[in-house]
C-alpha cells in the first residue's frame, strides 16, 4: 500500500537556486527508507515539504490521499499529527521534563485551551511512560532534558514523534550529533519501530555504511535530483562515488 | 610593498616600510577601533563645550568630600521618624513593583506580537517602530504629564514610568524570544501544535528565566525612578523627603540617612532577585 | 526523581506567582494606587498631551537655543560613559572571576560598582548639586558616577563570559598577567563592552533629562524652565529633539552593534 | 490617591475629598502643624476628609488646580493668575490680611539681597543701583513664583530696557545666564534662593520677606527698608542652619499682594466654597494659634499675628497689579 | 634520551577522590606516546600535571632536568615555553586573525611590555607563516579564527604551539570535536611533528584504533593508574577491555 507519494516535487528558497529539482518517488507502508547525499543536497529541504514545514513550489506531495500542498491551516495540523519528526539536534525544550516533552506529541490533538493549560488525559500520560520505558528512558521521566545525554534525548525526541500515533515518522539525521554507542542505540529504535510497530520511516543519513546496514530501501540525492533509488544491497562503490562527487572518503566512514 | 624580497610570499601583508602586517584590517575592527575614536574624540571635546560657569573647583572638591563624609558617616533623621522612613520607602518601592508588575504584563502581550519568529513582519515592524519611540521620551516628561491631566498621585508616577518600563521590557522580551532556538519552534508545530502551544510550552518555558531576569533588572531601575518620579508626581515616598533634604532643608546628614535607606533597600531587593532566580528558576538544575 | 518533585516544581510556580500577586497588592495597598482609575486618566492624559503639546511657529525659533542645550547633553552623556568606561574597564578586570588579581581587590570593585549603581541618579545630582552647584560638571558627574556602576557589573559579566579556554591556552605558552588580559581577554570582550558603552550613551541622554532638571544642566534644564514657566509648546518642541536624538544614537548604535556583534 | 475626578476638564464633579495643595515653601516639615490645622478645621466645617498634596514643583500645584485634580490651593498671586489664565472655576477664596485686618495692608516684599560684605560692590555713589548687577550670579525661587521671580524679574527689565544695550531684554532672557546675568540659580523655594545667597552659589538673590521671617533677625535698620541688614538667627531651622549668623542687606524692596488661597469651584462645589469663605473669614480661625501663629511664640508656622491679621476676602480683580506686571 | 620523568605523580582537586595515584613513567625525546583511558580517568589532569598548569599534589614530574614541582613563577614561564600544549576545543581567540593567535606563542619570549604592545619581529613572524604554510593553511592567515572550520582551527592551535619552538608537545583530545577527514588530517600532522621536526608529543585520545595506528606507544589510564604502558602493537583486545571496563564497545569504535 503507498502511504506517501512524491511527485514532481520542486522547492526553491530564492529565484536563484533551485533546491529541489522534479523529485519523485513512493514509499509504501512499513518501509524504512533511509535517503543519502552530501551537504547541501536538499535531503532537509525534501523531509519538510513532506509534513509541510515548509512550502511547496511545483509538483505534489500526496500523504495517505491527502494532498499536502493544497491543505488548510486546520487541515495541515490534522495531517502533521499522522507525520511524526525527529531532529538531528533533538530540539526538545531544555527546561521541561522528559514527560512533558514527550507529551507535546499530543498538541495536534488539542484545542487551544486544553494545550495552553496543559490538560493531558490519564491514557496520554500512561502512553506517554509506556513509550519512555519502550525507549528504556523511563528512570529519567522527571528529569530536565538539558540534564540528559545526547542519546536519551533523542529517544526522548523518538517518543514525542511516537506519541502522535503518526503513520510516518521523518528523521532529520538522528544520529549526526550522537557518540557512536548512542548512535546504535537509535538507530535500532528507528528500525524496531517500523519492524514492531508497522510504522514507515524516512530517515536522512550521512553515514552511508549505517544506511547500508538498517534500511530496505536507499534513496540517493545530489543537488536537488534523485540519482539513486533502490534496495540497499545494490548500492556499491560507484553509485556511492556518484551521489557524492568522485571525492573519495578516507579514515573514519561510518 | 614588495620591496625587493626574495623569499616574499603572495599570502603575506607587508605595510608600507615592509613590515609584516598581523591585523586583518577586516570590518570589524574598523568599527570597533573608529568607534573608539570618534567616542574619544567627542569626549575631549566636550570638555571645551561644558559650561563651567561657577564651578570652582578649589572649593567644590574640598566640599564635596566633605559633604560625603557627613553624609555618610553622621547619617541622621531630623524631619521624620524611623517608622515615616519605612512608609516613604514602602511607598517607593511600591511604586516600582507597580510600575514593573504590570509593565512586564503588558510588555509580554506586546513581546510575543514584535517577535519576528513568532509574528508577522508588518504588526512586528510597527510595534518596534511605537516602542522605540516611547522608549525615546524621557520618563519625567511621560510623568508630568499624568501628573498634570490625572492629577497628582501614585496613579500619574505609576503610569508615567509604565511607559518607559514596558517599551523596554517589550525590547528585551521580544528579543529574548528571538533568541529561542528555531528547531524547538519548528520541532513543536511539526507535531501539529498551533500557535499559542508553541508559545506556552516552546517559547515561555525556554525564556523564563531570561524573561524573570530582565524583569529583575527593570524593577532596579524603577525603583531609582521611582525615587526621582514619586516626588515629581506628588505620589511622596522617600524621593520626597530626599527632595526635601537636599533641595529645601540642605540637610546632609539626612540626605546621608536616606541615601543609606536606599541603598540597603537596593540591595536587600538585588540580594532578594538573585535568591528567588537561583531558587525558583534555576538555569539548570543537578540532580 | 518521581512524580512528587515534578508536583513540587509545579507547587514553586505557583508560590511564586503567588508571591508577585500578594507583593503587587500591597504595594497598590501602600502607594494608594487604584488601576482604574489609572487607566481612566489615560484618555484625559492623551487629550491633554494633544491639546497642550503643539509645536507652534512661536517655538520654532527658540531651536537654535534648544539645539545648543541638547548638544552639551550629547556631549555630557558621551563623555560621563566614556570616562566611566575606561574606569569601569580597570575594575571590572579586578572584579572578574577570570582576570581577579586578587580578592580583596574583586571584593572593593564591586562594592563601588554596587554602591554607585544602586544609590539612584536622583540622588547622586541632589548631593552634587550642594557642593558643586548648577554647571555642567555636576551633571556630568552625575552621570559619570551611575555609569560607573553599571557599565562595571556589565564588564565583569563580558568578561566572565568571554571564553576561559583561550586564557587557558595563552596561560600554557608562558604569557604574563597583562600579556593575557591584553591579548585574551579584552578582544573577546571588546565588542560586547562597546554594545554596552553605545547603550549607556542612549541611556544616559534620556536620564541627562532628568539630572538636568535636577542640576540645572543641558536639555533638562531647558525643559525644565519652559515646563516651570507652562510653555508647553517649548516643551513639545524639546521633547521632540530629545526623541529625535535618541532615536538617531539608537539606530546608529544598533548598526555598530550589528556588525561587531 | 485621587479620587473620582477623572472626568476631564471642566466637567468635574464635587466629591467627598477636598485636595489642599501646598507649594513647595509650604511643604516643609516644620509647617506640618499649620497644615493639619487648616485640614482639620476644614474637616469639621465640611464633614468631609482632606489630603494635603504636597510638591516639590511650583507648576504642578498650579496645574493640578486647573485640571480639576484639587480643590484648594494656597499659592502665589502669580500662581493664581495663571491658575486662573487655565480653568477660569479657578476663585480666590481668600487672601491673608496685613496687620489692619484689611486687604489694605494685605501686602508682603519682595527683596533682592547681597551679602553684607559685598555691599560695597553693588553701590554707586554710595547708593544701591540695580546697574551693579548686570554679569553677575542671580538666584531667584522658581519662574512662578511672584515675588520670588516675576516681581523682581519686571522691576529689573523696567530698569534695564532703558539701557539701550539691554533694550531688547525680555523676561525669558533673566531664566537663564548669558543675556544680563552670568548665570541665573533657581532655588525651588524662597529659602532656598536665601541660601544661595548666604553660601556663596550666587552674589544677588530675590526672595520674600515673609518666607524667611521664621530664619532671620534685623540687625541694622528697619524692616523693610532699602539698606536694612538681616542676620541669621543662631538657631535658625534647615535650610538656614548651615549659615547661622551670616548677614545680608536689601538692595532692593517691592511690596507684594499676598498669597491668596484659590479654589477650583468646579470641583470644591458653591456650597462647601461658601462654608470654606465663611469659615476662613471667621474670627475662630483668626485667633487660632496654630493657623495664626503668635509671632513671639518663635513657633514656626504659615501665618503670624502681631496685630488683628486674619484672613479676608479678595476679588479677582484685586490682583490686577500683578496681572499688569507678568504682561 | 629521556626528556620527561613522571615519579609517583598524585594529585587530587579534592579530599574525596584521588584523580591520579602513583603515576610512573618516562617518555624519551621523538617518541610519539598516546593516553588512552575512559573518561575521568584523569588523562587531561595528567597532562596539566606536566606543564604545572594544576598543581602536583604528591610526586614528582622532571622535564629537561628541571623539577616542574618545584619552579618559581619566572621559571614556570620559561618551563612553559618548552611545553607546547593543543587542546580539545583549539582554545584560540575568536575576534583575532590566525597570525595573531599563532603569534601568541612567542608570549613566553616577551616581556609584559613587549607582549602589550604586541611586537613582533619579522623573523617571529616569516616564522608563523612558514609554520602556516607547512599545515597548509597560510591563505587563512588573515582571517579571524571564527571563520575557520574546526580542523583549521585546531591546525592553528597546533602551530602555536610550535612556534613556542618546544621540547614537547601536549595534546588533550586534539581530534574529539573534529570530523573524520579532519582527524586524519590533523593526526598526520601530529605524527610529522615528531619524525620530521624531531619533537615529543604526548597526546590524549579517546579513539583507540587511531592511538594505535600512529603512536609508537601507548599508556592506558584507568580511575587514575597506568594499566598499560608499552608498544602500540602489544595492546590487544583483552587489554583494551580492561582499560574502559569489561563494556563491549559496539558499533563505530573508531
Ligand atoms: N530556509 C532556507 N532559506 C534559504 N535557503 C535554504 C534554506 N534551507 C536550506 N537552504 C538551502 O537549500 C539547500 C539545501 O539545503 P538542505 O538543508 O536541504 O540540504 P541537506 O541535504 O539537508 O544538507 P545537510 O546535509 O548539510 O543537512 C542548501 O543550499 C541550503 O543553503
Ligand atoms: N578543576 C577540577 N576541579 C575538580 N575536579 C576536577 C577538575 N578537573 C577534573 N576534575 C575531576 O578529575 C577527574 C579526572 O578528570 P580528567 O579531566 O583528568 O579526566 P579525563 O580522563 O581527561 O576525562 P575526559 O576523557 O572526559 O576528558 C574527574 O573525576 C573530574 O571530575
Ligand atoms: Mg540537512
Ligand atoms: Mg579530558
Amino acid at each position: 500500500m503507498t502511504l506517501l507519494q512524491v511527485k514532481g516535487l520542486g522547492k526553491s528558497y530564492n529565484s536563484e537556486t533551485q533546491v529541489l529539482k522534479n523529485v519523485d518517488f513512493e514509499v509504501n507502508a512499513g518501509e524504512f527508507v533511509s535517503i543519502i547525499g552530501p551537504s547541501g543536497a536538499g535531503k532537509s529541504t525534501l523531509l519538510r515539504c513532506i509534513n509541510r514545514m515548509v512550502e511547496i513550489n511545483e509538483g505534489k506531495v500526496i500523504f495517505d490521499n491527502a494532498d499536502v500542498g493544497s491543505l488548510k491551516k486546520k487541515e495541515l495540523r490534522k495531517l502533521r499529527t499522522n507525520i511524526g519528526m525527529v531532529f538531528q539536534h533533538y530540539n526538545l525544550v531544555p527546561r521541561l521534563t522528559v514527560i512533558e516533552n514527550v507529551l507535546h506529541g499530543r498538541f495536534g490533538y488539542k484545542t487551544t485551551m486544553q494545550g495552553i493549560m496543559g490538560r493531558f488525559t490519564e491514557e496520554e500520560k500512561e502512553h506517554a511512560f509506556m513509550l519512555l520505558k519502550k525507549l528504556g528512558i523511563e528512570d529519567h521521566a522527571y528529569k530536565r532534558c538539558d540534564q540528559l545525554s545526547g542519546g536519551q534525548q533523542q529517544r526522548v525526541g523518538i517518543c514525542r514523534a511516537l506519541i502522535q500515533e503518526p503513520k510516518l515518522v521523518l528523521c532529520d539525521e538522528p544520529i549526526a550529533s550522537l557518540d557512536p554507542n548512542s548512535s546504535k542505540v537509535i538507530m535500532d529504535h528507528l528500525k524496531s519501530i517500523t519492524t514492531d510497530m508497522g510504522i514507515t520511516c524516512l530517515v536522512n543519513l550521512h553515514q552511508v555504511e549505517v544506511a547500508q546496514d538498517y534500511s530496505d530501501r536507499i534513496i540517493g540525492l545530489r543537488k536537488g535530483e534523485i540519482v539513486f533509488d533502490g534496495p540497499s544491497k545494490l548500492l556499491h562503490e560507484d553509485q556511492i562515488n556518484h551521489i557524492y562527487g568522485t571525492e573519495l572518503r578516507e579514515l573514519i566512514t561510518v | 610593498m614588495e620591496a625587493g624580497r626574495t623569499n616574499d610570499l603572495p599570502y603575506i601583508k607587508r605595510t608600507k616600510d615592509g613590515r609584516i602586517n598581523i591585523k586583518s584590517g577586516n570590518k570589524i575592527d574598523l568599527v570597533v577601533k573608529w568607534t573608539l575614536i570618534i567616542l574619544s574624540i567627542l569626549t575631549v571635546m566636550a570638555f571645551f563645550f561644558f559650561n563651567y560657569i561657577g564651578l570652582q573647583w578649589d572649593r567644590a572638591i574640598p566640599e564635596t568630600a566633605h559633604n560625603l563624609r557627613v553624609m555618610f558617616l553622621e547619617p541622621a533623621l531630623n524631619h521624620f521618624s524611623w517608622g515615616e522612613a519605612f512608609y516613604q520607602v514602602g511607598i517607593t518601592v511600591g511604586l516600582g513593583v507597580l510600575a514593573t508588575v504590570i509593565g512586564a504584563v503588558i510588555a509580554l502581550f506586546l513581546a510575543l506580537m514584535a517577535a519576528e519568529n513568532l509574528s508577522r513582519p508588518w504588526i512586528s515592524k510597527s510595534i518596534r517602530a511605537v516602542v522605540a519611540v516611547i522608549r525615546a521620551v524621557p520618563t519625567v516628561l511621560w510623568v508630568l504629564i499624568f501628573a498634570i491631566a490625572a492629577g497628582l498621585g501614585s496613579e500619574a508616577a505609576v503610569l508615567g514610568m509604565l511607559f518607559h518600563s514596558t517599551a523596554y521590557l517589550v525590547k528585551a522580551f521580544s528579543e529574548a524570544f528571538e533568541e529561542v532556538d528555531a528547531g524547538i519552534l519548528e520541532a513543536l508545530r511539526a507535531t501539529g501544535a498551533n500557535w499559542w502551544h508553541v508559545v506556552t510550552h516552546g517559547v515561555l518555558p525556554s525564556t523564563f528565566t531570561y524573561i524573570l531576569s530582565w524583569v529583575f533588572l527593570r524593577f532596579e531601575i524603577n525603583f531609582g525612578v521611582a525615587v526621582a518620579m514619586g516626588a515629581a508626581a506628588g505620589a511622596g515616598g522617600i524621593g520626597f523627603e530626599l527632595f526635601m533634604a537636599s533641595g529645601f532643608y540642605f540637610d546632609l546628614r539626612e540626605v546621608g540617612f536616606i541615601t543609606y535607606a536606599i541603598l540597603i533597600i537596593a540591595v536587600v531587593l538585588e540580594i532578594i532577585s538573585t535568591q528567588l532566580k537561583n531558587r525558583y528558576f534555576p538555569a539548570s538544575t543537578n540532580n | 526523581m518521581n512524580e512528587k518533585k515534578m508536583r513540587k516544581s509545579r507547587m514553586q510556580t505557583v508560590v511564586f506567582l503567588l508571591i508577585i500577586i500578594i507583593v503587587t497588592y500591597l504595594s497598590a495597598a501602600i502607594t494608594e494606587f487604584n488601576f482604574l482609575d489609572g487607566l481612566a486618566t489615560i484618555p484625559k492624559a492623551l487629550g491633554w498631551m494633544a491639546g497642550n503639546l503643539l509645536i507652534t511657529a512661536e517655538t520654532l525659533e527658540r531651536l537654535p537655543a534648544i539645539m545648543e542645550k541638547l548638544l552639551e547633553t550629547i556631549f555630557m552623556s558621551i563623555a560621563a560613559t566614556t570616562i566611566a568606561a575606561i574606569l569601569s574597564i580597570f575594575l571590572g578586570l579586578m572584579g572578574s572571576k577570570t582576570t581577579k588579581v586578587n580578592n580583596i581587590f574583586s571584593i572593593f570593585a564591586r562594592l563601588i560598582a554596587s554602591i554607585s549603581r544602586n544609590i539612584p541618579v536622583v540622588a547622586w545630582s541632589l548631593i552634587l548639586l550642594i557642593s558643586f552647584g548648577q554647571n555642567s560638571v555636576t551633571g556630568f558627574l552625575a552621570l559619570f558616577v551611575g555609569t560607573l556602576g553599571f557599565l562595571t557589573r556589565a564588564f565583569i559579566e563580558s568578561i566572565d563570559e568571554a571564553s576561559q579556554d583561550a586564557v587557558e591556552a595563552l596561560q600554557a605558552t608562558g604569557a604574563t598577567y597583562f600579556q593575557i588580559v591584553n591579548k585574551a581577554v579584552i578582544p573577546q570582550s571588546l565588542p560586547q563592552m562597546l554594545s554596552w558603552i553605545l547603550f549607556m550613551i542612549e541611556t544616559n541622554i534620556r536620564s541627562a533629562t532628568l539630572v538636568g532638571i535636577l542640576t540645572g544642566t543641558g536639555i533638562g534644564y531647558t525643559f525644565d524652565l519652559y515646563y516651570k514657566s507652562l510653555n508647553y509648546n517649548a516643551v513639545a518642541l524639546v521633547t521632540i529633539t530629545i526623541v529625535i536624538a535618541v532615536l538617531i544614537i539608537d539606530s546608529i548604535s544598533n548598526r555598530i552593534r550589528r556588525v561587531i556583534l | 490617591a485621587c479620587s473620582e475626578d477623572s472626568e476631564g476638564a471642566g466637567a468635574a464633579e464635587v466629591d467627598d475629598v477636598i485636595n489642599i495643595v501646598w507649594y513647595p515653601n509650604e511643604s516643609g516639615n516644620d509647617m506640618k502643624a499649620s497644615r493639619d490645622e487648616i485640614g482639620r478645621v476644614i474637616t469639621e466645617a465640611t464633614g468631609k476628609e482632606v489630603e494635603h498634596q504636597l510638591t516639590t514643583d511650583y507648576a504642578i500645584a498650579i496645574e493640578t488646580l486647573i485640571n480639576n485634580n484639587a480643590d484648594l490651593a494656597f499659592m502665589g498671586a502669580q500662581g493664581y493668575i495663571e491658575a486662573k489664565n487655565g480653568n477660569d472655576a479657578v476663585t480666590p477664596l481668600v487672601v491673608p490680611s496685613g496687620e489692619s485686618g484689611t486687604l489694605d495692608d494685605a501686602i508682603y516684599y519682595s527683596w533682592l539681597a547681597v551679602n553684607v560684605d559685598d555691599q560695597d560692590n553693588y553701590k554707586v555713589d554710595g547708593e544701591f543701583s540695580l546697574d551693579t548687577i548686570a554679569g553677575k550670579n542671580f538666584s531667584f525661587v522658581s519662574n512662578s513664583s511672584t515675588s520670588g521671580f516675576v516681581v523682581p524679574s519686571s522691576s529689573i527689565l523696567a530698569h534695564f530696557n532703558e539701557q539701550e544695550e539691554y533694550a531688547d531684554l525680555v523676561q525669558e532672557d533673566l531664566m537663564e545666564g548669558g543675556p544680563l546675568f552670568e548665570q541665573v540659580l533657581f532655588g525651588g523655594s524662597h529659602q532656598g534662593s536665601a541660601v544661595n545667597l548666604l553660601n556663596g552659589n550666587a552674589d544677588v538673590a530675590a526672595f520674600c520677606d515673609t518666607c524667611v521671617e521664621n530664619y532671620v533677625d534685623v540687625a541694622e535698620g528697619d524692616v523693610n527698608t532699602v539698606g536694612a541688614v538681616y542676620k541669621v538667627k543662631d538657631d535658625a531651622a534647615e535650610p538656614f542652619n548651615t549659615v547661622t549668623g551670616k548677614e545680608f542687606t536689601l538692595m532692593s524692596v517691592t511690596p507684594v499682594l499676598n498669597a491668596p488661597f484659590a479654589a477650583n469651584l468646579d470641583v470644591l462645589g458653591q456650597e462647601d466654597f461658601d462654608t470654606l469663605k465663611a469659615l476662613f473669614t471667621s474670627d475662630e480661625v483668626a485667633n487660632n494659634e496654630k493657623i495664626f501663629v503668635p509671632e513671639d511664640s518663635g513657633e514656626p508656622g504659615l501665618f503670624f499675628k502681631s496685630a488683628d491679621e486674619r484672613f479676608v476676602e479678595a476679588e479677582d480683580s484685586w490682583f490686577d497689579p500683578i496681572r499688569e506686571l507678568s504682561k
